[in-house]
């Protein structure tokens, strides 16, 4: 689009919509008071640039972690047609299975199977004994990455024909409505299996703290892990969507479910697949995010299901890149937001920028540029 | 008599509770208690003694909450096996889910099932709440084993709210002495869980503080079971105070010293605990030694300490933990006060706590407890030394004396827990 | 004969049946029928799991007030939620938000300002009328924008909002503020008191009103008379105070459904720019529905949370909008009656029932006891120990109460995506629509049957 | 012609991204008759009727209705005017009876305010303004003939009489002006011919028509005028004989087929 | 074409007996057709008959209540449609008949989604049968003009060289002088040996074009004959072609 079609664009926003118009100017100069208080606070040192390093470095891992996992409930939003409520317990699920099986193969042979497998949970076990970190047991974890994935791709495959299979052709909102139900299940089996409490899982890795120019910075180990892995995998997606028939197949789906089966697409098989990436992703975000936060709960997932549809919506409904870039911003904004505002108020900052956001794009920042 | 679950009367329109004989014992779907019909004991009374245990077992608290609740149940469970010639007790238990408004429903259920007395909640949020929208007002007797806030003491309640644990008036106090004494801290920043408990001790340590000459530079507050502190720990250790206080809860203590240990240079910083987190298991959970944390909490220094945690050893295989002593204690009195009411009734138990626990009458302790239940059945007069203290109530409910423990985190011994000094407080 | 059946049978779902009689009299003898039914049906349920089992009469009467108690809360807020989804269209997933500033508002109005957490003073009623203001208020805040969202978005706006209310309220920054020189305070995470609480400010009032006072009396003496106590009587007391209420909702809704209001409602719902090209105002109509809906959500937040005499901002999370919408989706979105049904299921059935069979199950005992963790409890079965296996469930009744009802969800859109009593033809007009008396001509179909006879 | 037309458009402009639908037309409707609007595929009709209707906006130019400018104005506040129009694809409002369907047609029910539709007392006044409606209603769907389907939900009713319930909705709004989508698209021949019976009638009322449709023959033989649309512009205005003739609009659109 | 020749033609497509209909509700009762090799069949019949309905069991989309239908000798009753395309069946649906948010080219290659590779000729012979849409590759389908989507719909079903083309309305919603343009397409593509079986409202002209027509009513067959002998029979004229 070139810079005459914007300039077009905008003359005509401010004849149509002065309204609107207006509210983008405040919004524009608002980002800029943002920035100068920022400058102003660094200058007077109330604020270190270690600081401010510090909270973005942790908005882009969190970021990633909701990107990641938003590209997959993007998936099966603008391909299956339906916001899925159950995306978060995915996550956990992933998350839970990952971590047993890291554990298993962790401490196998030196602790009993239950105590592992449960992760602890009344028994005298915990992730320093073990050494769970990528430098104490790297294969431990590498095998629990793998099953953190393939566990939610197996629970979605399963869910997928138990509940939504029967229903397909039904509307989107009798499908949220299953996925809300879906969502108690998981979660609260979870509960049943492995309780309420919040168990250290990943043991400490320590991390990167160079100094430059008397400022230390602080980049962890397990952050770094995390941010590779989310990067190779985002590239991977992209990849096989844009090498392999099944990118233009999932359009074409996510276009007209009657015509793409009129047409020979084998739509089963292609669901199979969105829930296969979909989840697969979810799974693996799930894992990343407990081996950088250390810990592990029942409800990981589902706090962070809000922040992902925020991210996707923001993003664009069925853009892979749009769930990657929502995901940076509303980890940004969740991040960062307490140099202006108090902690209390970050969560909802990022709630309230994507409302905004919504108001000036209604259907989100990447729409209509689909997946892959 | 007969005197069935004619109920808690507020003692507003006076009615008698002699009810109608159909609804005496049988009633009752209870598995516990043994046979009425009595050998010996003059204890004319066929109902059985009951009283209720109000703990999370879920939540934030989870971790704790088990052991205590198991302290609490401790009472009955040794109770039931004991012969008390005819004599009977039955407990009946609720989980608050470490949340006011759970725990308000949870404890509906206990007053609704006709239960006078009632061990919990334990934490402060709840308690206060639970007590002023369900024990007041339905005249039942509520004896927290570990609700410490101070302002618990000025609830207006009607001489029904009890507790065994200290007040955070006195930690508070406690807290600033070792900052100044122990740890040679001038400066400090308090981090706190976002409720009663949290904000108010954090209050207490900070006037206690600044009165010693400290100064207090941020107060921050933080939500339960996030999962990443960074950036409160951020916002609290901005300027780089000597130490940092923390409140709360094991649930989110592991995810705040994994924070802390993993993006924040620990050893420029003193950490000082309180009670809430007085939790080897958080400690190994959080991997590191945690050299630099000190913590204060209410000591279990009763007459019966010992011969409690033998007990409680035996019936758990393992040992008590913080403020188990304190449920044994509170479940122990309610019992008696019960006993010596000789009936369910809220009003008349709470008439008794303070009878059956405060100085004059015969001792009763872990080890004679259920000859005591007996005597007060009898109306002998009793005097309960505990576990947790000599529990002496004062006016408020309160107690009358108190000691604290000054902690630290020991990973190599058995207990995980080592106690450096005992403070006592008389008031 | 399954629940389906009966029901189809009892409210004529089929197509063939229905009657264009004026809506509220014999439909409304039905629906009356449907409800009081089912909560005599659930009555008998729990008397008899209770008799069966041996449960004292205290702890009958008192889960059966309990019962009552959820249904009604339940109730008020299904069919306010009614409006907004059944009747508009509008997908508000965002329930616990606006029923937190009704009852946040009106703790805020009526707490003492010495209070620890300083407030108004107000009384109760000014607090309501507060509160359910500050919900509409807060509804309109939320339409202006959101309603030209497509369905979904909306949703996400509206929960995302529910969040946003719930964490400000739990800030530390607001715990208390000043206004214009006066001390206002939400107590951030350690909630606020309700002083003025209206469970017992309402039962207290109907207890002193003369003629009302001799009934409760009566109810109470015999109740007591059963052994019951004086705190299940209260909630006993209360539990009617909230049905009353739950018919005025009820009433008001039916008035605006079958209106043509509520017609303009439901074309919403069908197609808005079909209404728009008939010349309404959708936008209006939108927002008036979403503010008259949030008000009511508000008002039985009061009721319902309010009743606990304390509030904080977590009572408010979002799995309360999920149970509501279960709730809805049970009964059938569309129909108040299938509002009040889904309700009572919901709280009755799939709530309150499990628990109460766990908490006798567990008291009658013949269980070994509970493992403490599953894999414990997983040992047990490989030991030949079902038993210990059972306890455990048992024990851990909560979670899976909630898998139950993610199951019964489930099963529920797969086999009825409309719900109990969805799809009825409830007709959205003030008056039935059979063909007016005196209309001039009959038409050839209706010649022969009633035309015929009358000339 | 005799004052100002029912209904006018001047240099109506109207582009979608790239594409010009809609490239600087201006017509005139005559009030009381009958006029067609044709053109090819993407010609632009369907949105000269969103123009005209506020369900879109225009880039430039004006809508005028009796001489007033109503450019922009809301849909609803243009069927107020008396200007109302049916859509290309029928849209019934599915889960609502035909008897619904037809009671939302009228405009300013008394019971459409919140406050008269709840209020005891004011409500019985509700009930009488209903019962006019209802009277009306009911000559109306004998006059469309599909009475018999009066508690039929209209999302079980066939093609052909969803486009007769479109329409008979549209006439209980009590239009000055009718802008009819094509009407008779996918319509078996015979009920075609019912249907424009009752819209001769009507016109004979007195009610305007403005009609899109492909079927030639059917726009020749009932329209008075014959607008010809083609890449969103005008291209030919005039009688059915004289477009039939204009070697334009041959090329354009009919084609080699009009004999 | 000559009606001897077409009866002499071998079977391609054989429907008997075939009841159908959506969920529960049967729409087809003992439908009964057939299409030979290279034959033009027309259906034609009031709305609602069952017309889509028919095109659509062929093709595997609606409830299966009995009967069979066989194509070229495979029984195809109980395939999905994406079996049931590799037997060489093309189809193009009524309406929604393109991915809208895919462009042109896009569209066509999903033609050819079963092959491992986009058939480069075939690909040039739907671009040189309809040249607008090889001017038009990059732009996105949905938003081509009525007519043109018509095109493309047609030409994506041409892309795996069908056996037979099922066409429902193709000239539906399309002004006059696409309409005779959409005739001669269709003409040229049957003359190039893919047999046809078209639905159409405008009846006169696709039975003047067709080698057989069928006239459905109510879900059951109502006439068969000629194209030719269909528009001489005077009740059909009156009842279904509009006198
Ligand atoms: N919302 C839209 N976005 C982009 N292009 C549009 C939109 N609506 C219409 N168009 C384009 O505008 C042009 C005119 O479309 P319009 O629907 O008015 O044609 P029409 O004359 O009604 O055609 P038909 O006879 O096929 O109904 C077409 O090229 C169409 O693709
Ligand atoms: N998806 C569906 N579900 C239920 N009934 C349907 C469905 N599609 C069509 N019908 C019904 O099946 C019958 C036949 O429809 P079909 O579309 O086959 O008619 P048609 O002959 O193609 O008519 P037209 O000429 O209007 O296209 C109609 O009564 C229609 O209402
Ligand atoms: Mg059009
Ligand atoms: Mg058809």
């Amino acid at each position: 689009m070139g810079i005459a079609d914007n300039y077009s664009r905008g003359r005509r926003l401010l004849v149509e919509r002065p309204g609107q118009a207006l509210a983008a100017v405040v919004g524009v100069l608002l980002v800029l008071a943002l920035f100068a208080d920022l400058a102003a606070k660094l200058g007077s040192g109330a604020l270190g640039v270690g600081d401010v390093v510090l909270l973005a470095w942790r908005g882009v891992v969190n970021g990633l972690v909701i990107g990641l996992a938003g590209v997959g409930l993007s998936m099966t939003y603008s391909i299956l047609n339906f916001a899925n409520f159950a995306h978060g317990d995915y996550i956990t699920g992933g998350a839970f299975v990952g971590w047993a099986v890291a554990w298993l193969v962790a401490g196998l042979g030196e602790y009993d199977i239950g105590s592992l497998l449960s992760l602890g949970l009344g028994a005298d076990v915990y992730a320093p004994q073990l050494g769970t970190s990528i430098f104490g047991a790297p294969l431990a974890l590498l095998l629990g990455l793998v099953a953190a994935g393939v566990g939610a791709i197996a629970i979605a495959l399963l869910i997928d024909k138990l509940v939504y299979e029967p229903m397909r052709g039904q509307d989107g909102i009798a499908l949220l409505i299953a996925s809300i139900g879906v969502a108690f299940i998981l979660r609260y089996l979870i509960v049943f299996v492995w309780g309420t409490s919040v168990t250290s899982v990943a043991d400490e890795a320590g991390g990167l703290r160079p100094t430059v120019g008397g400022v230390t910075f602080s980049f962890g180990y397990h952050e770094l892990t995390l941010v590779v892995c989310a990067v190779v995998l985002m590239v991977g997606v992209h990849v096989l969507l844009q090498r392999t028939k099944l990118g233009k197949a999932m359009r074409a789906m996510s276009d007209n479910q009657d015509l793409a089966r009129v047409t020979g697409i084998p739509t089963e098989r292609v669901i199979k697949w969105t829930w296969i990436i979909g989840a697969g992703l979810a799974g693996v975000a799930g894992y990343l995010l407990i081996l950088e936060a250390g810990t592990i709960a029942y409800s990981r997932g589902w706090i962070l299901l809000l922040l992902i549809f925020a991210a996707v919506i923001l993003g664009g409904i069925g853009s892979v890149y749009g769930a990657i870039f929502g995901g940076l911003v509303i980890g940004l904004a969740d991040s960062m937001s307490i140099i202006w505002i108090p902690s209390d108020f970050t969560k909802a900052a990022a709630f309230a920028l994507m409302i905004l956001i919504l108001l000036f794009r209604p259907s989100g920042l990447f729409a209509g540029r689909t997946t892959a | 008599t007969g005197g069935g679950g004619g109920g808690s009367d507020n003692g507003s329109d006076g009615e008698e509770t002699t009810t109608g004989t159909d609804s005496g014992g049988s009633g009752d779907g209870t598995t516990t208690g043994s046979d009425s019909g009595g050998s010996g004991g003059s204890a004319s009374r066929s109902e059985p003694i009951r009283y209720g245990v109000l703990l999370p077992t879920t939540g934030d608290l989870a971790s704790v909450g088990k052991p205590i609740r198991d302290a609490a149940t401790l009472v009955g469970k040794q109770l039931q096996n004991a012969d008390m010639g005819g004599l009977s007790v039955e407990y009946q238990e609720e989980d608050t889910q470490t949340s006011p408004q759970a725990g308000i429903s949870a404890a509906n259920s206990l007053v609704n099932a006709g239960v006078p007395g009632i061990c919990g909640p334990a934490s402060s949020g709840v308690n206060i709440q639970v007590s002023k929208q369900v024990f007041i007002p339905n005249g039942v007797v509520g004896c927290s084993p570990s609700s410490t806030a101070p302002s618990v003491t000025d609830l207006e309640d009607d001489g029904f709210i009890f507790r065994t644990a200290p007040s955070d008036a006195l930690q508070g106090q406690v807290m600033a002495q070792v900052a100044n004494e122990n740890l040679g801290s001038s400066t400090a920043a308090t981090m706190y869980v976002n409720n009663d408990y949290g904000q108010l001790l954090s209050e207490s340590f900070v006037s206690a503080f600044e009165e010693a000459g400290g100064s207090v530079n941020n107060q921050v507050s933080f939500e339960k079971e996030q999962s990443s502190y960074t950036s409160k720990l951020q916002s609290a250790l901005g300027d780089e105070p000597d130490l940092l206080i923390v409140i709360g809860y094991p649930a989110s203590g592991i995810q705040i010293f994994k924070d802390f240990y993993a993006d924040f240079d620990a050893s420029n910083f003193d950490v000082l605990l309180t009670d809430g987190m007085k939790d080897p298991a958080m400690q190994k959970q959080v991997g590191n030694p945690m050299e630099n944390v000190t913590g204060t909490a209410p000591a279990p220094v009763g007459p019966a300490a010992d011969a409690f945690a033998q007990l409680y050893q035996e019936e758990y295989s393992r040992e008590p933990g913080v403020f188990n002593a304190h449920a044994y204690d509170a479940s122990a009195v309610l019992v008696l006060a019960n006993a010596m009411a000789g009936e369910n009734s809220g009003e008349k138990v709470a008439e008794m706590m303070p009878e059956v626990a405060n100085p004059e009458g015969t001792e009763v302790t872990v080890e004679n407890l259920a000859e005591g239940v007996q005597m007060a059945a009898n109306g002998e007069p009793v005097m309960y030394q505990g576990a947790s203290s000599p529990v002496d109530f004062d006016d408020a409910g309160d107690m009358a004396s108190v000691s604290y423990d000054v902690w630290k985190f020991a990973p190599d011994s058995e207990s995980g827990i080592e106690v450096s000094e005992t403070i006592d407080f008389e008031k | 004969m399954s629940v389906r059946d009966y029901l189809d049978r009892l409210t004529g779902t089929g197509r063939a049946d229905t009657d264009a009689g004026a809506p509220g009299d014999g439909a409304a003898g039905t629906d009356l029928g449907i409800v009081v039914g089912l909560m005599l049906a659930v009555y008998v349920v729990f008397v008899a799991i209770g008799v069966v089992l041996g449960y004292d009469t205290n702890g009958i009467v008192n889960a059966l007030s309990q019962v009552t108690f959820l249904t009604a809360v339940y109730a008020l807020v299904v069919l306010a939620l009614n409006l907004h989804w059944g009747y508009t269209g509008l997908f508000n997933i965002g329930v616990a938000g606006f029923m937190a500033v009704g009852t946040y508002t009106m703790a805020m109005a009526t707490a003492a300002p010495d209070a620890r957490v300083p407030g108004l003073g107000l009384p109760i009623w000014a607090g309501i009328a507060l509160g359910m203001a500050a919900a509409a208020v807060i509804g309109l805040v939320a339409a202006l924008p959101a309603l030209r969202l497509r369905a979904d978005y909306l949703a996400i706006v509206t929960i995302a909002l529910a969040e946003i209310i719930r964490l400000t309220y739990l800030s530390s920054a607001v715990q208390t503020f000043t206004v214009f020189g006066t001390q206002l305070g939400t107590g951030g995470g350690s909630g606020i008191g309700i002083e003025a609480d209206p469970d017992t400010v309402v039962v207290e009032f109907l207890a002193s009103v003369p003629g009302l006072n001799v009934l409760f009396d009566a109810f109470g003496s015999v109740l007591s008379g059963m052994g019951v106590q004086q705190s299940v009587i209260n909630n006993w007391y209360y539990a009617f105070v909230l049905l009353v209420v739950v018919v005025a909702y009820y009433w008001l809704l039916q008035r605006i459904g079958h209106s043509p209001f509520g017609r303009v409602l439901k074309s919403i719902r069908e197609d808005e720019d079909v209404a728009r090209a008939l010349g309404k105002n959708t936008r209006l109509f939108k927002i008036k529905s979403f503010m008259v809906g949030c008000s009511l959500m508000g008002l039985a937040g009061i009721l319902w949370f309010g009743s606990y005499g304390f509030i904080n901002p977590n009572t408010f999370l979002p799995q309360v909008t999920f149970f509501v919408w279960i709730a809805l989706i049970i009964g059938g979105a569309g129909s108040n009656t299938g509002g009040v049904v889904g309700a009572a299921m919901f709280a009755a059935v799939l709530f309150e029932l499990p628990r109460y069979l766990a908490s006798i199950a567990g008291d009658t005992g013949g269980l070994p006891s509970a493992p403490p963790t599953f894999a414990r409890a997983v040992g047990a079965l490989f030991d030949l120990e079902p038993l210990a296996f059972v306890a455990y469930g048992i024990d851990n009744i909560g979670p899976l109460r909630l898998v139950l009802v993610g199951v019964v969800l489930i099963v529920l859109m797969q086999r009825r995506p409309e719900g109990l009593l969805g799809h009825r033809k409830e007709t959205a007009a003030s008056i039935g629509l059979s063909r007016p008396n005196r209309s001039r001509e009959t038409t050839d179909a209706t010649a022969a049957t009633d035309g015929g006879e009358e000339q | 012609m005799d004052g100002t037309p029912a209904l006018a458009v001047k240099n109506l402009r109207k582009t979608f991204g790239g594409i010009t639908a809609v490239d600087g037309t201006s017509f005139a409707v005559e009030a009381g008759k009958m006029t067609g609007l044709i053109g090819p595929n993407g010609a632009g009709k369907s949105t000269t009727f969103n123009l005209i209707t506020g369900f879109n906006r225009p880039d430039s130019g004006q809508v005028l209705l009796n001489g007033d400018d109503i450019t922009g104005k809301q849909p609803y506040e243009i069927a107020d005017r008396g200007l109302v129009r049916t859509f290309q694809i029928a849209r019934e409002l599915e889960e609502m009876t035909v008897l619904e369907n037809m009671m939302l047609g009228p405009q300013h029910q008394s019971g459409e305010s919140l406050w008269r539709a709840v209020t005891p007392g004011v409500r019985s006044s509700v009930k009488r303004d209903e019962e006019k409606v209802l009277e009306r209603v009911w000559e109306m769907l004998d006059f469309f003939d599909i009475a018999h389907l009066a508690e039929e939900y209209a999302g079980n009713l066939s093609g052909g009489q969803r486009k007769l319930l479109e329409l008979a909705r549209a006439l209980m709004t009590d239009p000055d002006i009718l802008l009819l989508d094509e009407p008779f698209a996918g319509v078996n021949p015979s009920l075609e011919n019912r249907l424009l019976e009752h819209v001769h009638e009507l016109r004979e009322q007195g009610y305007t028509f403005l009609l899109v449709e492909h079927d030639i023959d059917l726009i020749m033989e009932n329209c008075s005028r014959v607008l010809v649309l083609h890449q969103g512009k005008l291209l030919a205005d005039g009688e059915p004989a004289e477009i039939k003739a204009d070697e334009r609009v041959i090329e354009a659109y009919l084609g080699g087929e009009v004999e | 074409m000559e009606a001897e020749e077409t009866r002499a033609r071998e079977t391609l497509l054989e429907v008997s007996n075939l009841d159908a209909g959506y969920g529960d509700l049967q729409i087809l009762t003992d439908l009964e057709m057939t299409v030979g090799r290279g034959e033009y069949v027309t259906i034609v019949g009031p709305n609602g008959a069952g017309k889509s309905t028919a095109m659509k069991s062929v093709f595997g989309l609606t409830s299966h209540m009995g009967g069979t239908v066989t194509f070229d000798g495979t029984d195809i009753t109980q395939m999905v449609p994406e079996e049931i395309i590799h037997h060489g069946l093309g189809y193009v649906p009524q309406n929604d008949n393109v991915f809208s948010s895919l462009t042109v080219r896009e569209n066509l290659e999903m033609g050819a989604y079963i092959l491992d590779e986009v058939p480069e000729d075939a690909l040039q012979a739907v671009f040189d049968r309809f040249p607008i849409l090889e001017r038009r590759q990059e732009q996105k389908a949905g938003t081509m003009s009525g007519g043109q989507q018509q095109m493309l719909a047609m030409g994506r079903a041409l892309m795996l060289e069908p056996k037979l083309l099922l066409l429902d309305e193709p000239s539906a919603g399309l002004a006059p002088d696409l309409v005779a343009d959409m005739f001669d397409r269709i003409d040229d593509i049957n003359d190039a040996g893919t047999a046809i079986l078209m639905v159409e409202q405008n009846a006169k002209e696709a039975l003047r074009r067709c080698d057989r027509g069928y006239v459905l009513v109510n879900g059951k067959n109502g006439y068969v004959g000629s194209g030719r002998d269909l528009l001489d029979d005077e009740e059909v004229r009156q009842r279904f072609l509009g006198g």
